[in-house]
């Protein structure tokens, strides 16, 4: 079972941003991200989102988001995926860069959840 | 109340009509409590499924509903895209069963709050759903009634949505999601979709 | 007293997307970002700090920065300018567009503040 | 001991010296629980002082040891950037009560902890600083002391940097800003700084 990484922002630059933070300390994990509307617009899309999840290599993904509206389309594009989707009410680049790091460790999901948990900021709004 | 394909096709003109004509009201509405855009936003989406309903020209209803669905759900861009997408998809996988409108709007509402997890009373277009779905199951819908309803998100501190972060700065600003919600009954009653 | 934000990231791409985020909902409250080293590397630029605080038409700053080592860089930045700068150690994007929303609505540092408090997610480390 | 310039300008000519030849090393070092740009960043640093100094050519030991925190805080880029800077700052600015070696590392030392706020044990470089600024002051310095304070950060688990993130991950690695500073003291008694 590999573990990979999506990034969801409504922002274009953010979502091509986050992976190269993360890059530097998870070379071997597979970051995608989808970030802005089809038209680079400030929001999220679907489709976008739905490439991210294909053109991630691994099997499994720990999904990170930064607004609501972001996490609506997330939760659309995973009932459509047959991939399994972990996501987090996490800070964005925080626990992001958090979980590359442990993942490029080769720490276990539950000890990265763990230590995820304390960076929840979301997800009642 | 049976919802047939002709009727959803006025209802569907009539509600892309009206967000066009009203996308500078909705969007200004937007910039008090969020981002400013969800004018913009459903002007995109309906343009979208009018053209995706004109090209493709169902011959059903559950593929006219699923139409639009995709149509809001791949263009609006906001968090109104998975919401009102999430409820014509909701529509249309029950218009298999049923085609009886109250039944429809039942789903199309449950799966509104399951997508977005507002509860009544939260400032969102769920305040204008909800009662208006009752409403329309007592055969009691009226514009009069829509109008109440969308007025009712004024008083109400945000607990969804953009305007969640606002808390109290929230109150005493329609919830823009609830005035478009408003049209698209407004809309429905003008079409006579359910008679 | 004019409050404006100033966000400091290790990569060139948060930096420019994080104040799209927020312009979006407060058109009226100057922010600044610096992002990268100076040959746009990842990592932090003491100078391009220093430019986006003098950039910045407001004359208090909250600012909001990525990882630890931005940190110490914006510290250093404040030591050295003559605006007051408020540092959160709280989650970058989230906790940026909370206090955008916020300044642009009018709201009191105080009662910002207290609505950063749970978006805490460093400082320790 | 007195720090003179002379003595000061060879001391970081051959740190320079050294931060080039383990670059990749200190990278290395820091892929391991981290983000693998330690070497590059010091030797971009080192770079940075070795040019300015011959090119501002100072005359003085306060404008010599200002001259390279400005180097090292704005090349660096990395978290060491601040950190070696704040030392060498807080060494400029005490150099123009006194040029004593001890007290001038004592002052960096607390500079570079309250930039960072990283306390002995905590699996950073000032696990290297703060052991030899107190054998130095014991005039017990030898580059066995400074191996042993290099290689304890080894069995340390991070709480501060990058490496705290990987929590007991990173137990069993050397601290790459500890094998730096490790250089840093080495060329300073190869140079016989304090002699
Ligand atoms: N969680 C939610 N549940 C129900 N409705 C919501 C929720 N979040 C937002 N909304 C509705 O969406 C509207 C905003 O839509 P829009 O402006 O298109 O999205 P965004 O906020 O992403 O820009 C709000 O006025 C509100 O009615
Ligand atoms: N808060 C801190 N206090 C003291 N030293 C620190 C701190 N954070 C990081 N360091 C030191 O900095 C080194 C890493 O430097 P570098 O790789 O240049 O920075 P970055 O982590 O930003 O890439 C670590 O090995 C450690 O010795
Ligand atoms: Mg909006
Ligand atoms: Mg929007
Ligand atoms: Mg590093
Ligand atoms: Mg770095």
């Amino acid at each position: 079972m590999s573990y990979g990484i999506l990034i969801v922002s409504h922002v274009p630059e953010i979502a091509a941003g986050v992976p190269k933070l993360l890059k530097q300390v998870a070379g071997d994990v597979s970051i995608t991200a989808a970030g802005g509307t089809d038209d680079q617009e400030i929001g999220t899309s679907l489709e976008k989102i739905t490439q991210a999840i294909e053109d991630n290599q691994a099997d499994e993904l720990l999904a990170f988001y930064d607004l609501g509206s972001a996490k609506m389309n997330l939760e659309m594009a995973e009932e459509m995926s047959s991939k399994k989707i972990h996501l987090y009410d996490t800070a964005l680049v925080e626990s992001s860069y958090v979980a590359a790091s442990l993942l490029q460790a080769g720490v276990d999901l539950p000890a990265i959840e763990k230590q995820l948990a304390p960076l929840k900021v979301k997800g009642d709004n | 109340m049976e919802l047939t394909l002709e009727k959803y096709l006025v209802w569907m003109k009539e509600f892309a009509q009206k967000i066009s004509d009203q996308k500078d009201y909705l969007s200004d509405l937007d910039s008090k409590i969020g981002d400013g855009d969800h004018g913009n936003n459903m002007a995109r989406g309906l343009k979208a499924v009018s053209e995706s309903l004109a090209a493709k020209k169902p011959t059903d209803l559950t593929t006219a509903l699923k139409i639009t669905a995709m149509a809001l759900i791949s263009k609006v861009g906001g968090a109104a895209g998975p919401l009102y997408g999430t409820a014509f998809l909701e529509m249309a996988k029950l218009s298999g069963q049923t085609t009886d409108l109250d039944q429809l709007l039942v789903a199309a509402v449950a799966g509104l709050q399951k997508r977005g997890g507002a509860q009544a009373g939260d400032k969102t277009m769920v305040d204008v759903w909800l009662p208006i779905v009752n409403k329309l199951k007592a055969d009691q819908l009226t514009d009069e009634e829509i109008q109440e309803a969308v007025k009712s998100t004024k008083p109400m501190e945000a607990k969804k949505g953009r305007a969640s972060y606002l808390g109290e700065r929230s109150v005493g600003h329609l919830d823009p999601g609830a005035v478009s919600s408003g049209y698209l009954f407004e809309t429905m009653l003008q079409a006579e979709v359910g008679k």
